[in-house]
């Protein structure tokens, strides 16, 4: 696209040029205008969630030995376990996540022996204050409270 | 007449470090008389996390997670160079397939980067429209991603020795309706936006970089090619495969005004698109069957040694120098970041403006804060 | 308005007893009540119309929460406007700050008074109800440098200082179109250039078949009127991704309100005067009738040519990038205004000649 | 050209300022003295056969044991297509070294971000100051033996 050399010409090509790209311009937004729109209307249509999504965390107690591979892969050190014993007789007494640090890299997943740890479905992470995020995954089915209420 | 009695002051402007187009936290000190910029000077930091020292806190796979966070609109491209620097000082081979799926991920993403740039650079224009366009197909690529590998932004793809996922042949199929999809709306892309007379008006001979300046200046990727100078690290020192794909490396040819003005640097980045879109086909059509990571070891121990690997990044030359001691965690890691080194032309080119031009200088060169900061 | 006033003193017997002032007085009050209702009540709807057009333009919805799609949205913003605290930064000069956004609504409904909506259905007939509009478009442009500066803002004053740059620019190319019209109707009220206009839209002035001249002449208004509203491509004076918001950077609830109502309404004078000048008005290809009939017919011709143009320029805004200061003043100074006075000579000789 | 044809070139050209270099590692470098910094890079970047237009990248890197910092220079060619690692090692307690932004500008913002995260004083840089930490920051991060502040400004650091 040159100007043109002659200053004559350059004005009328200018005003031709403006008029015409503006007119090009306003013929893709009016197409656009007449399809249907391509967003959600998020809390009464919810976005379909894949499969392979890398949400919050969703633990297998039973299967966990707590070898503690997935503390020790987490970059960020966003996981404590607590637990007494070890291997499949394991008693685990917490199993926390704080999401305030968490990656979401899946490093924890990878680096699990039994699969008892992988990545849910789940994306809604809000809480009132900072503590709310700190989710424990692991039920303490030893723990005196649990106990009384059974 | 004389008009020596009239004084008129310089005022000196804050733009940002909030203000809407400085592309999150960048702060520019402008020195305006009137509309006219005699002075711009860039503060930058106020992303500031210290990359580098959290490096040489943890083990080398852990640290590739940290990497989506430099470049966030380009992750899977920072992924990649840092798995290369990594698995090239520890020798690892990485299995054929993986590294097409590293290749056709980390051009959907320079795809989806080079998108917010076209949305966000009309912007700053003044249009809005583009930035819903650019966003629109963007959030195909996003969905890709996540059938693919489940995230939507900091994606970890690439993983040391290979990659963590799979392409099922659904998603090659959605890959290739996307590809089919992005070269029909392109043409509508510039038709509204690249070609608009204001907009050329705004962008042609705005912030003009001759080539020795860009090369004096250490610019990289597409503000180095918008100057005219044909450099592509993916052409020149390839990686990945890249030289066995057949596609152009597109240059500034001052279609519109001079060579390396605005208007250029945002056109080399609109015809990337297209030569992405051509790469991903291929590496669809070429990719073997076969393992997708190679076999390292669960504590990783690098040799000692050094190196320092770049890539083409959807800004410019990302390098990581990796400094290894032996050990399991990084000795040193310095993250050359392309955005740093593109940023650091402002002062010299946004003088001598208008207020509006700043804008559209900055814009055009692309930067992302989160790598300038690191 | 003066013929009911006067058909109402003369014939109601009770209004006969009390002096005339106040009679004149109270329907002056009754009709600028009525004309702000209607202001706000357009406005509501514009405001609405812009966003539902923009977001179809960019792929997406617009408002759909309050109300069905959306539709009370800009009544509850318009709530929220109103209860916002009232914020006067401290560094401000109190008394440009408190009176410029009020002085810029002025600018924008005191023309009001002349816009007729049918043959019979108008406040004023004034005898230089063209002269007058123009005039007090520009009385705007005071409101706005006393915004910018009394705001004590750097960016605020850039958009005050830019929109009087911009306003000098493009009073001329306006004032001068509207002259090429004046030309051949020889009148300056909105009635005689209205009713020079025939019923079917080659009578019309925007017309080639009528005048070449006015033809180009109603499209440099209109141009002109988008760049006296500060609509893109010419909102420099508010440009966000330059001066984050220009001059009403510091206003916040009623005042930045205000200035709101202000733009919109001023698009609303823009539309509706080009329809008037260049689009025939009431004219159009509806039968012809008498009474409120023809009223409601009129009006209905007027809006909907009004809405029309409303929505070119929702569509253009949400077309195009903005253009820069010097542009901007090239496009008027070197472009509109060498076009207008080219338009203006050649309807001279035309009306000189047929 | 190779790294052994570049190594002889600048050895018979600048002799014993080329300290050492070091071939086994996948970059090899070479090691040159401070004092002759400016010079060598001028060299690089003007003789014909090197071409060294475009600096990459220029890191530090901090080694206690040894007391030194080593201050690394990566350049390339765009010409000639070749590259090249240079070293600089500096005593750990005075780190100076003459700047080469004469040489490249784009030495400018990595030198600063060097000076500021590990202290590295560039003799001749026109704007020698902190770039990516506040003015008034203590310390310089990517050393070693850097101790956190308990707090910047009231914010605690915890």
């Amino acid at each position: 696209m040159r100007r043109p050399k002659n200053k004559v010409a350059e004005y009328f090509v200018n005003i031709y040029r403006s008029l015409a790209t503006i007119a090009a311009g306003m013929g893709v937004t009016i197409k656009v205008f007449f399809q249907k729109p391509v967003t959600l209307q998020y809390p009464d249509e919810l976005p379909v969630i894949e499969e392979a999504f890398r949400g919050l965390h969703i633990y297998e107690q039973e299967k966990c030995i707590a070898c503690e591979m997935c503390v020790k892969a987490c970059p960020i050190d966003c996981i404590s376990l607590q637990y007494e014993g070890k291997g499949k007789k394991a008693r685990i007494k917490s199993y926390r996540i704080d999401y305030t640090k968490c990656l979401f890299c899946n490093l924890c997943v990878e680096a699990c022996p039994t699969h008892c740890i992988k990545m849910g479905k789940e994306y809604n992470l809000c809480s009132y204050d900072r503590a709310g995020c700190v989710r424990e995954l692991a039920e303490d089915i030893y723990s005196e409270r649990s106990t009384v209420s059974e | 007449m004389s008009v020596d009695y009239l004084h008129t002051h310089e005022i000196l402007v804050n733009m940002g470090p909030q203000h809407p187009s400085t592309h999150g936290v960048l702060r520019l000190v402008v020195k305006t008389d009137g509309e006219w910029v005699t002075e711009t000077q860039p503060y930058i930091g106020y992303l500031h996390r210290c990359a580098e020292k959290i490096g040489e806190s943890v083990e080398y796979p852990q640290f590739v997670p940290y990497t989506d966070r430099l470049d966030y609109l380009g992750a899977i491209n920072n992924n990649l160079c840092y798995c290369l620097a990594v698995e090239r000082l520890a020798g690892i081979e990485v299995p054929e397939r993986a590294t097409y799926l590293r290749v056709i991920g980390a051009e959907l993403n320079r795809i989806a980067s080079h998108l917010i740039s076209y949305g966000t650079f009309g912007m700053e224009t003044g249009a809005f429209t583009p930035f819903f366009y650019g966003f629109r197909e963007r959030e195909t690529i996003l969905s890709i991603f996540e059938k693919w590998f489940g995230a939507r932004l900091t994606y970890h793809l690439c993983r040391i020795g290979g990659v963590m996922a799979d392409i099922t042949p659904e998603i090659a199929q959605d890959i290739r309706d996307f590809i089919k999809t992005m070269r029909a709306v392109w043409d509508d892309y510039n038709t509204l936006l690249s070609f608009n007379e204001i907009f050329v008006r705004r962008t042609a001979d705005v912030g003009v970089i001759p080539p020795e300046m860009a090369i004096e200046y250490g610019l990289t990727g597409p503000c180095l090619r918008g100057s005219g100078v044909k450099w592509d690290l993916r052409k020149n020192d390839p990686y990945c495969f890249y030289d066995t794909f057949d596609f152009d490396i597109p240059v500034g040819e001052g279609l519109m005004g001079t060579v390396g003005d605005s208007w250029d640097r945002y056109w080399v980045r609109m015809r990337e698109i297209i030569e992405s879109t051509k790469i991903i086909e291929q590496a669809l059509d070429r990719m073997p069957e076969g393992a997708i990571r190679a076999k390292v070891p669960k504590i990783l121990k690098l040799p000692k040694g050094e190196v320092y690997v770049r890539c083409e990044n959807p800004r410019g030359e990302l390098g990581f120098y990796l400094v290894s001691d032996g050990g399991t965690k990084p000795y040193r890691l310095k993250i050359r970041a392309p955005s740093f080194c593109n940023l650091s032309i402002t002062n010299a080119i946004c003088k001598d403006c208008l207020l509006a031009d700043v804008i559209v200088i900055v814009g055009s060169i692309d930067i992302v804060l989160g790598e300038v900061d690191r | 308005m003066r013929e009911l006033i006067e058909y109402l003193l003369t014939h109601v017997p009770l209004l006969t007893k009390v002096p005339s002032i106040f009679v004149y007085a109270v329907f002056i009050l009754i009709g600028a009540g009525v004309v702000l209702g209607y202001i706000s009540v357009m406005v509501i709807i514009w405001v609405y119309l812009e966003r539902k057009v923009a977001g179809h333009i960019q792929a997406r919805y617009g408002p759909m929460r309050v109300g069905p799609h959306g539709i009370l949205q800009t009544i509850a913003d318009a709530i929220k406007l109103f209860m916002k605290e009232d914020i006067i930064i401290p560094t401000s000069h109190k008394v440009l700050f408190i009176i410029a956004p009020f002085l810029v609504f002025f600018g924008a409904f005191a023309p009001f008074v002349v816009l007729p909506y049918s043959e019979s259905l108008y406040l004023s007939k004034m005898n230089v109800g063209v002269f007058y509009l123009l005039a007090l478009t520009a009385f705007e442009v005071i409101g706005i440098i006393m915004a910018g500066w009394g705001s004590n803002n750097k960016w605020a004053l850039y958009g005050g200082m830019r929109h009087a740059a911009q306003m000098i620019c493009y009073e001329l190319p306006m004032g001068i179109s509207v002259l090429t019209v004046v030309v051949f109707t020889g009148s300056l009220t909105l009635h005689g250039i209205t009713n020079a206009q025939g019923w079917l839209p080659w009578q019309w002035f925007i017309s080639p078949l009528k005048s070449p001249f006015t033809f180009i002449a109603g499209f440099v208004f209109y141009i002109a009127g988008l760049a006296a509203t500060k609509r893109v491509p010419f909102d420099l004076p508010e440009a966000e991704s330059e001066l984050v918001a220009g001059y009403h950077a510091e206003y916040s609830g009623m005042r930045f309100a205000f200035f709101f109502l202000a733009e919109y309404t001023a698009m609303y004078l823009v539309c509706a005067v080009t329809s008037l000048l260049f689009l025939g008005g009431w004219n159009g290809p509806l039968p012809r009738a008498q009474g409120w009939l023809g009223n409601l017919l009129g009006l209905i011709n007027v809006l909907s040519k009004t809405y029309f143009l409303l929505f070119v320029m929702l569509w253009l805004r949400w077309t195009l990038p903005r253009l820069r200061i010097d542009q901007l003043l090239s496009t008027s100074l070197k472009y509109l205004l060498p076009i207008s006075l080219g338009a203006l000579l050649g309807a001279a000789i035309q009306s000189a000649i047929f | 050209m190779t790294f052994e044809e570049i190594y002889t070139l600048l050895k018979g050209r600048f002799g014993d300022k080329i300290l050492e270099k070091n071939d086994e590692n996948i970059d090899p470098y070479i090691i040159i003295s401070p004092d002759a910094i400016v010079q060598i890079m001028r060299f690089l970047k003007h003789e014909k056969e090197l071409a060294f237009d475009f600096l990459s990248c220029i890191s530090g890197v901090d080694y206690p044991d040894e007391g030194i910092i080593e201050t690394v220079y990566h350049i390339f060619s765009y010409l000639k297509g070749h590259k090249l690692v240079i070293k600089v090692r500096l005593s750990r307690d005075n780190p100076i070294v003459d700047s080469v932004t004469g040489v490249w500008r784009s030495a400018d913002w990595l030198e600063r971000e060097v000076y500021d995260l590990l202290g590295v004083k560039f003799k001749g840089h026109p704007n020698l100051r902190r770039i990516l930490l506040p003015e008034d920051w203590e310390g310089h991060p990517l050393r070693k033996d850097y101790q956190e502040p308990a707090e910047y400004h009231g914010i605690p650091n915890k």
